[in-house]
């Protein structure tokens, strides 16, 4: 098994998990209000308030053929929007 | 007789509270107020803002003056934007330049209620229907910023974000903070049409509560203004300068159309500090989604680092005085 | 006459606030009320409930009235469950028909406010002991759901989960919101009893703050019922109609009881309100623990997304005129 | 070294967090207010004032003969109330 | 006569709340505040508490009591800590007794609100620059436990984290609730004096919504003590008992400055409840900082799960008849 | 790529943030309100109101050499105030 770590844009959060839903991942976790600095964008939690958001992170835990299907639906989000998508190994307890 | 006002503005709570929260952050204080605190305030005070507006709208009517006030206040948020777009332009890509000049069209509500408050502190009179243009002045400024950009940017942009006019629509009027506002004029003005008896009961909540609710809420904003205040630097001395001229400037023309339409000193006041105020709510959030190619660090840096600030503690007495010698004061 | 005080109940502030939360998830507004904000007004609206339903008692003392009213109140939260169970059983299996007969026996808050805030906006008088009431009617709804699993249930549930009395009873009584709304009931008896100058000094924040606090919190509310109802699609037709069904049903057998208690109008609505809504906190959060077996999105999709929104807007209404026909005025 | 990454619902965490307590786990770290989508159940962090309560994220850091030890206790809970546990490989800085 | 006032004090909603809070922990209830919920109280508490401060304290004026009182409170929150810290080393390393001895030498912002309210209810006056008294005490107990962990401690702290003077100053007039405290006070007193008109303005927010919000923070501070509870176990029973004799102790001294200040019985007590409350909101923060050595849960336990509960149930009304033994009645 | 978790006091985010910017890591990502246990103190957050605040997790996705620079600095951080960091693998989507 692999997991799925993706963290963007709260804005986002929508237009990604359609694509995982569309894909029938088994289930996928979502944190809200995180915060950090990618190359371009500096997000705070301060900001919050303003509607800008923070950004969310998802996990999701699912088999290497499910991600090669959602790679470029991902990535095309990614790419507009920013934010990141690392893979790493799992196994289920 | 100049630095009086600016100084009994800076002694009131509201405003040395957004002090106190400003140097807490120079003095590296670690005085926080954690998300969602900041939303809470923020979504009470637009609540409160519409409910209260609606009321008065209701009551005072579509008065004479209400009707070409609330007209010019959209022209005026169709213009600055405009007039800003190409003020950028010398220094910025489209993006950027469409996005902030958005911002400088559209209005800030706190800045408006912090006007609000000056002017009870000095006693002058101002009228409920004002609110109505605060409201009206939020969505144009978007839809030609979205305009803008759909117009003027190089083709080049990715075939599924091209924008239609439905999507600038939804962008500009369902944006939470337009739609919480506007919404809740609506059910301020149903609620004094149908069930006058509910407003005392709200009162408590949307009136009293307020002023203390807007102090807490600026010492917030105290905090994120001066957090955002080093980041200007990166912008370059264009945009600083940008954000301290186009509040001016702005309110040079507002007080000239205040002065057309025969406004009092406080509605012409208020219609300056719309003109003249930026929004760091609704156009952000609505050019994160729509504009992510402009950088938002641009966008909210100026204006809530320091236009916002400027507005808050300079700003509004400068723009008071205007009004005082453009406006001369009509025999009562 | 029919439609009248439907929309006199439509355009009150709340319920105004509710509508505007649900448009704005038709809508596709991204107005949002971050967690934990709503838990902040929902903590606010039962202590507020709890402690002035307190002082309410300890000022009517138990007359006559008070205890055929609350013994009729636990009567109908074990009653209702066992019906509800029943009808519920043709489809579905015994942890799902408990958990959802369970949340229709119970009542729900924020229901009850609203009908008050109702009466009030009709003048119509009612007494601060029914806020005991609904106090009393949360847990044994809870208690009939859970033996009901206990002893309808196959019996191949994991051992360890089997159910003791005692557990049964902690997840009834000690539920937060039970908790805390039993517990500031009590509370509020003491002060009136031992303290009554303390009154006066929690009136701002009990009473004055309540309305508008309850204004924001159907804010809420209305987005979040308009985000489940889509969910409803999944529980089929027959669980959409006992949504709706259920509380009128359930309002029907009320409004006899009431006849037969001799309340007065108010009380009466009340007492129907608290028999035609359910439960949205106290039993969903029992039942998460102690019936995982049961679909959260059942019990929370049909209490939340139409019970809830149907009482509110239309319930409380329909109710009113039942109570007016069935319960014919007294003369004073 | 493993990394233990439990999501499941924030009523469980006084269960989850007894049994790493009797293994006596190095540490642990919790996240709340996850939301998410498993097999069976949504959960979405605008039900938290209900009580309901959003997902507990939990990480623990530790050996793997610790993991094999919480296994059952750790799959009982999970197999009840429903709830992920996936481990993956980890070097301490 | 003894045991009345105990009652009393118990039977005010406060206290009340603080009991149900604590009480639903025992139960094992699942009620809950989740963060930053209890942030936000702190956060208003301490606003308005030095808002209201800072008017009393510009409309008093510095009377002949004034200075003395202020002076005194200095001192004590100088000394309190230096005989602490000797106590607590018989068991304790450097660290952990400096760190336990300045919380007990700083004070409880909500101890010091309890015992107003108590005194409202007693009817006996008290003087508005007490709360001059309380913002004063936090600093220098601070200031105190940095120096003893500077002088007394091992030199094998690692070399980076040598405390200068200024990183120590920084710590104790810069900490959150410190500077919220005390700026919160600079702004009541500005207002209070260029800007009357303001101060009713702030009335609702800061005064009457305040004892209601004391309420529904102290209903998780019962939650929180109670939580720390049982980690006092741990601790061995010489912290235990210091942190029922330490308030004790430091009352008993208090009484008698207070005595020699002629202070009236109402600022009395609040003298003693300052000298024997203790620190868990600025000295455990500062010291988590600055001392990681310490077990944080020592003197937060400590504090939070024994000292505070005792302070608020049994000691107020204790340090009242202490006072009125002590302190004679003077002759109006 | 490697993925660095870092998990520890908020009050020491800016120490660390500074670490990561001074090593001019190509960006992070901060998760806030963490709760947790770990060999010496127990952290909740029920507790955050005292301003001592709960933990902080920062996830760092990066080079191994990126990680080799910044070690001693984040140790000596850590070391001081209490935290971990732990290393895993991970791929770019
Ligand atoms: N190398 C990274 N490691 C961890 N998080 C990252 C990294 N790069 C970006 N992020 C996260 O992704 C968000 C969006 O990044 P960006 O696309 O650069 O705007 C940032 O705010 C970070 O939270
Ligand atoms: N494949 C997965 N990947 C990530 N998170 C999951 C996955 N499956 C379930 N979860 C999380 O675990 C929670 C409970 O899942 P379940 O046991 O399916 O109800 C969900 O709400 C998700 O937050
Ligand atoms: N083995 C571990 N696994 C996961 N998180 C840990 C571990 N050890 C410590 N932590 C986290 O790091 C924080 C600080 O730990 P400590 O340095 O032991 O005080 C704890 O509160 C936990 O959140
Ligand atoms: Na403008
Ligand atoms: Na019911
Ligand atoms: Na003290």
């Amino acid at each position: 098994m692999k997991r799925l770590d993706l963290i963007f844009s709260e804005r986002e959060l929508d237009a990604i998990i359609n694509t995982l839903e569309k894909a029938n991942v088994p289930g996928y976790t979502v944190m809200k209000h995180a915060t950090g600095r990618g190359p371009e964008r500096v997000v705070t939690e301060d900001m919050e308030f303003t509607g800008l958001g923070s950004n969310a992170h998802v996990i999701v835990f699912c088999e290497q053929e499910l991600i090669d299907q959602m790679r470029d639906n991902i990535k095309a989000d990614l790419s507009y929007y920013g934010g990141v998508a690392y893979i790493s190994e799992a196994t289920p307890l | 007789m100049e630095i009086n006002p600016i100084l009994q503005n800076v002694l009131a709570p509201p405003v040395l509270f957004f002090l106190i929260g400003a140097i807490s952050i120079f003095f590296k204080s670690d005085l926080e107020i954690p998300a969602p605190l900041p939303k809470l305030f923020s979504l009470y005070l637009l609540l409160a803002i519409g409910f209260k507006g609606g009321i008065e709208i209701q009551k005072s009517g579509f008065t004479d003056q209400v009707l070409p006030t609330l007209g010019a206040a959209i022209m005026m948020s169709l213009i600055i934007p405009l007039i800003g777009f190409f003020i950028l332009r010398y220094k910025f890509d489209v993006f950027n330049s469409a996005a902030i000049a958005a911002a400088y069209g559209s209005i800030s509500a706190v800045t408006f209620i912090s006007a609000e408050s000056f002017l009870e502190g000095q006693s002058i009179d101002f009228d409920g229907f004002m609110v109505g243009a605060l409201a009206l002045m939020e969505s144009p400024a978007i839809i030609v910023g979205l305009l803008l950009v759909k117009f003027a940017a190089p083709n080049n942009r990715p075939n599924s974000r091209k924008m239609h006019l439905s999507s600038i629509l939804h962008e500009s009027l369902l944006n939470g903070s337009v739609y919480l506002l506007l919404s809740s004029l609506i059910v301020g003005f149903l609620t004094a049409f149908s069930n006058p008896a509910a407003i005392s009961k709200m009162e408590p909540f949307t009136g009293q509560l307020f002023y203390g609710a807007e102090c807490f809420f600026l010492l917030d904003m105290g905090i994120v203004a001066a957090q955002r205040l080093p980041r200007l630097k990166n912008a370059g001395s264009y945009l600083i300068g940008f954000a301290i001229f186009m509040p001016l400037f702005n309110a040079f023309i507002g007080v000239f159309v205040a002065k057309l339409l025969s406004l009092g000193p406080g509605n012409a006041l208020l219609f300056v500090v719309l003109c003249a105020s930026a929004s760091y709510l609704a156009v952000p959030a609505a050019m994160r989604m729509t504009v992510p190619e402009a950088r938002s660090s641009y966008y909210i840096s100026t204006t809530l680092g320091l236009t916002f600030p400027f507005n808050i503690v300079l700003g509004i007495p400068i723009y008071m005085s205007l009004v005082n010698k453009i406006i001369p004061l009509s025999p009562l």
